[in-house]
């Protein structure tokens, strides 16, 4: 508790600088030293907060390294966090705010994705180069997609391969409990075709309401379809409460359960008896330090700016993200939307998880996807000893939906 | 007296199994002033609830003219020429005593005018105006009723019942709460206001009543046990049994 | 959808389930009812109250180990903070519109979820079901969870309880005949502002337990309360304002028209609820139990 | 038996200093007065973002107030005709490739129906009951919204109607400059007030607060309270679903947010902080409300905090709200003590 609050006066402080900053810049005539303002639109409040901070903290630490090594010519970057309290709505005020008022070059950041869309509607219709740092398919579809947009995160095409080539196999019965509502049914979608691919029969499927409370009206039925695997298709809350649920009708008894993403704070939040035994995918776990360079070196960078703590999944996408754009700034030589858009679509980096590069027909990140299974209590060494590393599927192009099928044109 | 009459037969209301009037015939409206007297509990309120639209009857009948009343939406007695003043006090509180009778003006006027300026409107604050006059409120025009006294207040709702240009007026205890001296001027004003149209009361002050009314009807027990001139019902055993022989007189419940 | 395995045991699950969240529905809407049966106020932070009884619950479990501890203390912490709000709160506000007490409690609301955020974060915070109580228990048609079981008991004792309350004692019936008619009371000179202090207590008491009783089941969280508000509403809407028999049949027949609708049109679930709810307004707008005074 | 509402005197604020009726010497020219106002208000924020907020909150307030404040019909589902407004214009445009202007009208209409029938439903239930019951219906549409994703985007929300210029006959504006998105947005919202104005100092305007002032009269004057309510019902639903139009024209997307409890219970907050059954005071409570909220989340994430505890102040001392107290100690200082 005592290192959150000191962690959270840190964030109130940086924000207010930012913006402080924010207002100073606007004055300031445009000129060769001029900073290079980065929005960064995250819900500080709400239940994705811890989430959010870690965002924060990990795209302060890409921004302090890049001002460390000299910036751009000379030239320092700053973060412009705003609040987006997780409301699309609110987004999109903070970010017309961040583009016309504070003059900001680039913006970074978002955590769900109906958020993540709206600063994209926002950004792309007035050419502002954006990193989405939330997952979805949505944004990688023509539809939502502008040469603007970039899409650091997984999205759950990739996490559900990956779950599934894991823990799939010819034959056995898999039961779906899916929230209903985009994310939920794209995460479906990719289980199910791996499933098709792997064999793998379906036991039955049942919609429920994004954002319900209670999951005991669904549970008879799903233990009636008799299912060798239970795949939960939902996020955060849903998912916490619909995992306590299963347990409590003894479904994990009888069925291995099998989720898309498992978060840190989420697995934190609702305890180790619930999630004890539950298969998932993450696009980051600190302990791939043991075998990936870049992520102790990023790793050590973190532990050393926030007193010992451990960097999450969320922080490890604003870290990348950020990062990643910093390199391609470097690389243009020049803060001009186009000649960065161009540098980022070359980019290769490699900077907390081994090599990821942004695919040129709708700017995916092709990255590892790590399977990971959450450790029993007893198993914990520590405190943020959450999982166990099962699998590291590494990054391909093949494992994303192909560019015909996102409707982008060759 | 040439308006429509008020044709009462067979009325009663229930709520639920208890029975609150039952079987009341009468023809009001003929006589200048009648007051409805009987005991707390004996379905005062409820005939006068029924009689201007606020309860609707569980049985019986009730016309006005040669229109039903039975199943109409109260609003509409207002139209038809019933207003009423209530047991409580019921004005507009924090609108002035001029803008209480407007109000009640335009609201049978121009109720769905969106579009004309309101204090524009020709007639109506002139009508007001004489409205106040006609009730002795002239001078209290522009203070909000919340701040007349009591007794003005009483008059000022019946103002407000004239906007309705009634041709039945329905006053609920008038004198309620009021001291000698305003329950003597509500009096002549009931007086003058007879003129021009039929009035029925609920009332308590017997004294006033025997004074004031031309007919009398008297309830008990949501029955009408009697029903005449002040004499008449001075005389009837069964009223003096139920009613004036009790030295507690109407007190009791 | 599976058809095939639609039979009658899964039938007999889902009322069940059905029962068990209306349970806790019953719990909310019988605070809520109390309350405004007798202050004649609506609590706008009655899911709220809920999601701090969790907490509440999730505070003393941790303190003391033991769920039972967390079951009786949680409800009783937050009734005294009830009381507290009712004396500092609504209290000063006797004498205005009835709308005003309404509004504090919207405000208040939003006070309730920062402050438990301020104090327990923003994650929310697990809660075991407790060791005794975890399992299920076969019960002949398909298994169950016991502690679902165990939350049907508590809120039926409860019922009982408060049955034996109002019905056998002289406050019952005082606290029956004021919310019939506050002026009776007066008349009686009975002390209506103490009255009205424990009333209120109470009521939110009951939020409270209905808050520690469903902690086991969803994951505790600072926003659990937001979603459940429009329920306890439609609930109490339903079963007729001010009626505690009202709450007590709305609340379980809305479990089971949720459990059913789930079983049968899963995504329409949320909307279920709500779109009974017009259905009964349509037809008894006074609800199923109202006094015709509030609706028509 | 006794009259059916004997509260309205009950609680009345014992004697008022000036009459409560919305008219007087100030109130013919409160709408051109209020747009000059508002004509400030761009050059003062510290963005023009928040300034076309506070002009839409302030409008839908505004829609709102005619409900509350005018007719004292306490409703907590105005969210539903916000966000109708929002999603009609962005599915009018996106969708069926409406011209901006038509898909504005379609949307007001839209509301104008929805609440119609939310109204249908929820006005013959009195006081607080009301309340709920608003809120529940309004809950029932946001569910909708959700299920029906095809049309809505669901949870994702509606995108891909960025409106870039906005017509009116021969003239069009690039209302992806901030400014002139300003006014264009507010030349709407100043015929709203306009009309608005002009409604409640129409005999409409005189039969609702009559209603809000004693319903048990207003009915035996003559007065058909429930259609009445309904209309006042419909009117408010009418402008909140304009708010929600160019809320949707503003922001090129509309979030589900929109529609949550939220989102109805800003409507509230707002006109109460201003000041309710005043003109000009929803906009003042927007203004205030957005500032707060603007400035508290820069500092602190508990925002929510100050948020509420400002709001029980203000219902427990200082009812009036902000605008409305003022209005009420300049009447003081010009009438004398």
């Amino acid at each position: 508790m005592g290192q959150g609050t000191l962690s959270r006066r840190t964030l109130v402080a940086g924000m207010a600088v930012a913006g402080a900053l924010g207002g100073i810049g606007r004055a300031r005539p445009a000129g060769a030293a001029e900073t290079i303002r980065i929005g960064f639109p995250t819900p500080v409040t709400g239940p994705f907060g811890a989430e959010a901070k870690d965002q924060v903290r990990s795209a302060e630490l890409a921004i302090k390294q890049f001002n460390d090594a000299g910036g751009l010519d000379g030239r320092i970057a700053e973060l412009l966090v705003r609040d987006d309290k997780l409301n699309p709505g609110e987004a999109a005020t903070r970010t017309l705010e961040l583009i016309e008022k504070d003059r900001a070059h680039f913006i970074v950041g978002a955590l769900s994705s109906a958020v993540q869309l709206s600063v994209n509607e926002i950004t792309r219709s007035r050419k502002v180069l954006y990193v989405s740092i939330s997952q979805s398919d949505t944004i990688n579809e023509a539809k939502d997609f502008s040469r603007t947009t970039f899409h650091e995160a997984l999205n759950p095409h990739m996490t559900t391969a990956a779950v599934a080539k894991h823990t799939f196999k010819k034959g056995v019965k898999v039961a779906y409990l899916v929230a209903d509502y985009a994310y939920g049914h794209e995460m479906l979608r990719g289980f199910k075709r791996a499933a098709a691919a792997i064999g793998a029969e379906t036991a039955g499927e049942i919609l429920h309401p994004f954002g319900a409370a209670d999951y005991s009206t669904f549970m008879p039925r799903l233990r009636s379809m008799r299912p060798d695997i239970l795949c939960i298709c939902n996020f955060g809350r849903d998912q916490a409460n619909s995992i306590k649920q299963a347990n409590d009708f003894g479904l994990k008894k009888v069925a291995r359960i099998v989720v898309p993403v498992l978060l840190h704070n989420q697995r934190l939040a609702a305890g180790p008896d619930a999630f004890e035994g539950v298969v998932g995918a993450s696009n980051y776990y600190w302990r791939l330090e043991d075998t990936v360079p870049s992520a102790k070196a990023f790793n050590d960078a973190f532990r050393a700016a926030y007193g010992g703590a451990v960097p999450t999944d969320y922080g490890a996408y604003g870290y990348a993200a950020v990062r990643s754009l910093l390199m391609a700034l470097k690389a243009a030589g020049s803060t001009d939307t186009g000649k960065v858009v161009d540098a980022l679509e070359t980019l290769k980096y490699d900077v907390a998880k081994g090599p990821e590069h942004y695919r040129a027909c709708d700017h995916q990140a092709v990255q590892s996807v790590l399977v990971i299974e959450a450790k029993r209590k007893s198993e914990m060494a520590s405190e943020a000893d959450l999982f166990k590393i099962l699998e590291v599927e590494p990054g391909s192009e093949a494992a994303l939906r192909s560019c015909d099928e996102l409707g982008h044109r060759a | 007296m040439t308006g429509p009459v008020l044709q009462v037969e067979n009325l009663g209301r229930r709520f639920g199994a208890f029975t609150a009037l039952e079987g009341i015939s009468a023809t009001l409206g003929r006589e200048r002033i009648t007051a409805v007297i009987g005991p707390n509990g004996a379905g005062k309120s409820t005939f006068f609830n029924l009689l201007s639209g606020v309860l609707k009857p569980t049985s019986g009948s009730l016309r006005f003219g040669d229109q039903d009343l039975a199943r109409l939406p109260q609003a509409r007695f207002a139209h038809l020429g019933i207003a009423r003043s209530f047991q409580i006090t019921t004005v507009f509180p924090r609108l002035t005593a001029h803008e209480n009778v407007r109000t009640a003006l335009q609201a049978r006027a121009n109720r769905y005018d969106f579009w004309s300026r309101r204090d524009r409107l020709a007639g109506h604050s002139d009508r007001a105006d004489a409205l106040l006059e006609s009730v002795g409120l002239a001078s209290r025009r522009s203070r909000p009723a919340a701040a007349l006294a009591h007794g003005e207040q009483r008059a000022l709702e019946i103002a407000i019942a004239l906007a309705a240009d009634p041709k039945l007026l329905l006053l609920d205890e008038p004198t309620a709460g009021m001291g000698p001296e305003e329950t003597k001027a509500m009096v002549a004003l009931l007086h003058r206001l007879s003129d021009a149209r039929a009035i029925l009361l609920v009332e308590h002050k017997m004294k006033m009543i025997l004074g004031l009314s031309q007919r009398i009807l008297v309830l008990h027990h949501g029955r009408l046990i009697a029903d005449g001139s002040p004499a008449e019902i001075q005389a009837d055993r069964e009223v003096r049994r139920v009613y004036l022989g009790q030295s507690s007189g109407y007190g009791h419940a | 959808m599976d058809w095939g395995s639609l039979d009658l045991e899964l039938i007999a699950m889902q009322l069940f389930s059905g029962v068990a969240l209306g349970a806790v529905f019953v719990m909310l809407a019988l605070g809520l009812s109390i309350i405004f049966g007798m202050l004649g106020i609506v609590n706008f932070a009655h899911g709220n109250v809920f999601m701090v009884g969790a907490y509440a619950g999730v505070f003393v479990m941790e303190r003391t180990g033991s769920f039972w501890a967390a079951l009786l203390l949680g409800p009783l912490l937050v009734g005294a903070l009830g009381l507290l709000v009712e004396r500092f709160l609504i209290r000063p506000l006797a004498g205005r519109p009835p709308d005003d007490a309404l509004l504090l409690t919207f405000g208040l609301g939003y006070v309730l979820v920062e402050g438990v955020r301020i104090l327990f974060g923003s994650d929310g915070l697990p809660f075991a079901t407790p060791e005794e109580l975890s399992g299920v228990a076969d019960l002949g048609v398909g298994f169950f969870p016991i502690y679902r079981i165990f939350v049907i008991g508590v809120v039926a004792l409860v019922l009982v309880t408060l049955w034996v309350g109002l019905e056998r004692t002289k406050l019952g019936l005082i606290v029956r005949a004021g919310a019939r008619d506050p002026e009776i009371l007066r008349v009686l000179g009975v002390d209506i502002e103490h009255l009205w202090l424990w009333v209120f207590g109470l009521g939110i008491a009951l939020a409270a337990l209905g808050g520690v009783l469903a902690a086991p089941m969803r994951s505790v969280n600072p926003e659990m309360g937001n979603v459940v508000l429009g329920e306890a509403f439609a609930v109490t809407v339903i079963g007729g304002m001010g009626s505690l028999l009202g709450s007590v049949v709305a609340g379980l027949l809305v479990g089971i028209v949720v459990s059913m609708t789930a079983l049968l049109a899963p995504e329409m679930a949320s909307i279920a609820m709500f779109a009974f709810m017009a259905l009964v307004l349509l037809i008894r707008p006074q609800g199923l139990f109202g006094k015709p005074g509030f609706g028509v | 038996m006794q009259p059916l509402d004997q509260t309205v005197l009950a609680t009345a604020p014992p004697v008022p200093r000036r009459s409560a009726l919305a008219e007087g010497a100030l109130s013919r020219w409160r709408a051109p007065l209020s747009i000059l106002a508002l004509l400030s208000l761009p050059f003062l924020l510290p963005s023009q973002a928040l300034a076309v907020n506070v002009l839409i909150y302030g409008l839908y307030a505004v829609g709102y107030n005619l409900l509350y404040g005018y007719t004292g019909l306490l409703s907590f589902g105005h969210a539903a005709f916000f966000g109708t407004g929002a999603y009609v214009t962005g599915i009018a445009i996106g969708t069926y490739g409406l011209q901006p202007l038509a898909a504005m009208g379609l949307a007001v209409a839209a509301a104008g129906v929805l609440a119609l029938a939310i109204g249908a439903v929820s006005i013959r239930s009195r006081g607080i009951y009301f309340a709920m019951v608003t809120l529940a219906l309004a809950q029932l549409v946001y569910y909708a919204a959700l299920q029906a994703s095809g049309w809505t985007g669901g949870e994702n929300g509606l995108r891909g109607f960025t409106v870039a210029r906005m017509g009116f006959g021969p003239v069009a504006f690039d209302i992806l400059n901030p400014l002139t998105k300003y006014f264009v947005v507010l030349a709407f919202v100043g015929a709203a007030l306009m009309m608005i104005s002009r409604i409640l100092a129409s005999p409409f305007g005189a039969v609702i607060e009559a209603i809000r002032e004693n319903e048990t009269r207003a009915r035996a004057c003559g007065i058909d309270v429930e259609r009445t309510k309904l209309l006042a019902f419909v009117l408010s639903g009418l402008f909140c679903g304009l708010a929600g139009a160019l809320f949707a024209i503003h922001l090129s997307i509309v979030p589900l947010d929109s529609l949550a409890y939220h989102t109805s219970g800003m409507a509230v907050v707002m006109t109460l902080v201003g000041g309710a059954g005043t003109f000009f005071g929803p906009f003042v409570g927007a203004l205030a409300v957005l500032v707060l909220e603007d400035a508290l989340s820069l500092w602190t994430p508990h925002w929510q905090l100050a948020l509420g505890t400002v709001f029980i102040l203000f219902v427990l001392f200082l009812p009036r709200g902000l605008w409305g107290s003022a209005l009420t100690r300049l009447a003081a200082l010009r009438g004398g003590p």
